[in-house]
């Protein structure tokens, strides 16, 4: 049986998309001639002004693109699904955004695209941009606490891009705009869960399996297998191994103030992101910690994989300033 | 001794295209296993762009070089995800290795194809055993290597590296993942045959069909 | 086999939405003590200002409860899973919202909405509360063009609320509140197709079945069976027959502005949705008519069910305008 | 004649309450099939809210008009939806044409039950023939308001009008709905029955035990 998808040949599924997105949201940001996969802010780059170029593969909708605009990333470079973007793509966006300020890199951590990022600096190198890159890794369930820089990026990605981006858009230097993002990652946790597979449009085939009662923990945004399988659990319990897990690596003190995401893999509703809400708030208010901002909602999706992720972010004084900063970008605002 | 002219080059490239296009399917399922599902499609993809690619340059008036960078270039920018600088680095190795020659002579091939392992090792900085496309690269590599060394013909060279490639991708089923998206697998890697070793074997056995 | 759902008890759902939703957005609604489900702006209500009250079935979302805000809906009254709210939390939030300038009452034309929302005029007009209710009719597919009053209202609701919420934000009186709000109606245009059925939290069961590759062209936003069924279309052909219907219906003329809303009906990902949006500015391009607004995501949604819908609201200078007015309600922000 | 009391009246309710408890799978397909696929939650979301706040009440110190009037208010508040209105105003106007009355004598019984019917029909302006749970109340209202004139006796008399609302019921199979959700389904509403029908057939049958 195959995935139903409102597509026309999926292999044209991404670059169709952009055209979408270039239809709906001009206004705000263009592609770069030449470089469809090239998606820049109208409002973003400005001179003096550290340049964000974020990325990676489609299919997580609204990230990376949809967080492209004013106060947040000033490009992003859009790859296959589930695929990074080559270096080209990612070149041209550093082109577009450099004012002479540098180029910060941001985006999550996955083999191929390190690989890829790290040949589009060598090449911005050659032109004498100079780029920075700091890689997400909030994702705790994908290694263990001491290897940190192997986790993967998940959707703890959107604080530490708002981070980044606020501080760029405040017109700090590309060393403050680095250390914002490595602080902003180090503090940044994040969990899920997926209840059901999702299918490449190219292949309309679920890419895993899923017991008709299991749920697997820790499961990765492109569907990369997690940490356990096990049946099915109420909500509250899901919430609670979710919030031991991130609190634990959190380690807050009673008194701190905590951004919150709770996340749709895609196709969970609303409905129950908000009771996946309701008992992270109860740990919060157990543990002491100030609810200070809360997204709840499609922030990084896995197309239409159904399940939940929870973000943390432990804020202090600079990061609640830099997530507060407004910022309006093609599928998000804030601030 | 074989002459492999820029045509016979374009050829092979052809023969890989079809033999992923013809393999898609099976990738993606090895890839849903341990990774995302997606390397099936990458190979595909890619080596049906170096096709096309390929297919706009008149190979009398290339060179094996051109050849392979027109490959690398065209594989990268169509595929992008791990396989694309991977691969990308190979075949620009293989050009290197190349430079200057008109045609390639038994010593080339050899040299080209142990720049390509050796390009996809420098780029991925995996080492053997952690469950890779190395480990189909890296003993099909040796083999080649030590078969001429031991006075080997090209084609028996080829044909060696293709079974030590097989071997290799064959072993990683025993392997945990360490590297790529299926690094934080653990020990529910075991079992499933790397997806990019598997590719790497059929890319091989392309490449001693078509140039042995 | 039982539809996988991050839930509690299936009978809390509503009410555990409902204690996330102020778990997380406590700083713009409150719920009325003792009226648990009547979601009040923080920020809408104000003396001489005409109340806004909309409402409906749960499972919508972020309908309607997230179009609480300023600038839009000062107050929700919210139902069971596709159900009405009885008349008690309507009563309860036009009380909330009433400042002696009248309250309006906005809502989609189901016959238990309209049963329960009488209702509930009548008791507020018991205590010289002035009620003006406007039904939303926008669904296309629900019936003939003559008998427009039979139409089901849908995803565009958003924009019909949009703009009566800015005229009221704006201060204009109850008269002009109410001409608003039928002429926005009256403008507005959606169609949808569904590709999955969805479960209710109670049953967790499918509620209908649709064939392997099956589409239900005009489904409504609770599983009511639409006006055909056919094989699944490729994207392109989805847009071209929904944009057909919708474009005959408005009859704009060349040079005439319009609002697009692309709406996923719940687990349809925005990488589909900016794919039928590509083809929405095809043909809005091909017709000459210029794109104002558009909005792209999780509007008007049926749970998780596979579809979505394509609205048009024919603008005019007024329309525009309160289109474009800012609001900022928990979950929809614009302008 | 019997004589109906507050007890009798609220046992009655739970008899519903069980009943649809019951059959509440069985209303959910039936509404799966033209309408949403909640009726028979409504209907048992709202029989158990009736029960749980006649549970409050002392029948001893009560009335039956205040029995149907809590009833109607616990119903409504449980279930909104198209039911809730529908049947708080059927059981108010019960409460209304009970006024006043410590019990309810066979005549009363009668009055209640036709003004029950009226009150849906009042509420929701259906007319027989639309397909709705009024092709089940009328007829029976009808058939209840007949036997009565022709001499029945009250237990006669309900039976007769569970009769007829499952004929009307089943006559609903045969009907295009033109009102409640099911009405934009057109002619793809034939050969169904309509699930409020389906549960006012159970409603009124379990009445008719409780008060025959
Ligand atoms: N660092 C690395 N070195 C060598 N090979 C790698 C490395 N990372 C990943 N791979 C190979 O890439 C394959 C996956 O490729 P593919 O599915 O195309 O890319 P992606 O991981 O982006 O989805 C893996 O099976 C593995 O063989
Ligand atoms: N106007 C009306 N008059 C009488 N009965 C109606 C009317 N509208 C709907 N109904 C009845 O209500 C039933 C559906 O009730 P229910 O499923 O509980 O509510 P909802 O339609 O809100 O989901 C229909 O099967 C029909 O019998
Ligand atoms: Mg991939
Ligand atoms: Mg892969
Ligand atoms: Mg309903
Ligand atoms: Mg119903």
């Amino acid at each position: 049986m195959k995935t139903k998808k409102i597509i026309n040949d999926g292999a044209n599924a991404v670059d169709e998309m952009l055209e979408g997105v270039l239809a709906a949201h001009s206004d705000k940001v263009f592609a770069i001639d030449g470089s469809p996969r090239s998606i820049v802010s109208r409002h973003g780059p400005r001179p003096g002004k550290v340049g964000l170029v974020i990325g990676g593969g489609s299919g997580h909708e609204p990230s990376f693109l949809g967080f492209v605009g004013k106060g947040l990333a000033d490009a992003a470079a859009i790859g296959n699904v589930f695929a990074s973007p080559p270096p080209d793509p990612i070149v041209e966006c550093t082109r577009a955004v450099s004012n002479g300020a540098g180029v910060l890199y941001l985006y999550g951590n996955y083999a191929g695209d390190v690989m890829n990022f790290d040949m589009a600096a060598e090449m911005a190198a050659m032109e004498d941009i100079e780029v920075r890159t700091v890689l997400t890794t909030d994702d705790v369930a994908s290694a263990p606490r001491d290897q940190r820089d192997k986790r993967r990026g998940v959707a703890g990605n959107v604080f530490v891009f708002k981070a980044a981006g606020a501080a760029a858009d405040k017109g700090l230097d590309i060393d403050e705009c680095e250390r914002i993002a490595r602080k902003a990652n180090d503090r940044t946790f994040t969990m899920g869960v997926a209840l059901s597979p999702c299918s490449l449009p190219q292949t309309l085939k679920p890419n895993f399996t899923l017991g008709e009662t299991e749920m697997e923990v820790g499961m990765g945004i492109h569907g990369e297998p997690g940490i356990a399988r096990s049946e099915l659990q109420p909500a509250d319990a899901i919430a609670d191994a979710l919030m031991d897990r991130i609190l634990a690596e959190m380690g807050a003190d009673s008194g701190d103030r905590v951004a919150v995401l709770v996340n749709s893999l895609g196709s969970t509703p609303l409905m129950e992101l908000y009771i996946l809400m309701r008992q992270v708030r109860k740990r919060l208010d157990a543990a002491g910690l100030a609810l200070h901002t809360s997204l709840v909602g499609n922030y990084c999706t896995s197309l239409e994989m159904a399940g939940a992720s929870i973000t943390l972010m432990h804020l202090d004084d600079e990061l609640q300033e830099l997530i507060d900063h407004p910022c309006d970008c093609i599928m998000f605002r804030a601030g | 001794m074989s002459e492999i002219t820029p045509a016979i080059l374009a050829q092979m490239f052809r023969d890989i295209a079809a033999a992923m296009a013809a393999a898609k399917g099976e990738l993606c399922e090895l890839d849903g296993v341990i990774g995302d599902a997606d390397h099936g499609i990458a190979m595909d993809l890619g080596f049906a762009a170096v096709a096309r690619a390929l297919d706009g340059i008149d190979p009398a008036a290339s060179d094996p070089s051109a050849i392979f960078n027109t490959a690398a270039k065209s594989f990268l920018n169509a595929v992008g995800a791990s396989s694309g600088p991977l691969y990308a680095t190979a075949f620009m190795r293989a050009g290197a290795a190349a430079k200057g020659k008109p045609v390639l002579g038994d010593d080339d091939v050899c040299a080209c194809f142990i720049a390509m392992a050796k390009g996809i090792q420098d780029r991925g900085k995996a080492e053997p055993g952690e469950k890779t496309m190395i480990d189909a690269w890296a003993p099909a590599a040796r083999a080649m290597e030590e078969a001429r060394a031991a006075g080997a013909s090209l084609p028996d060279a080829l044909d060696r590296a293709v079974a030590a490639a097989a071997a290799g991708a064959e072993a990683t089923r025993a392997m945990v993942a360490t590297k790529g998206r299926s690094a934080r697998l653990g020990e529910r890697s075991l079992g499933h045959m790397d997806p990019g070793a598997a590719s790497a074997v059929i890319m091989i056995r392309s490449m001693a069909r078509a140039l042995g």
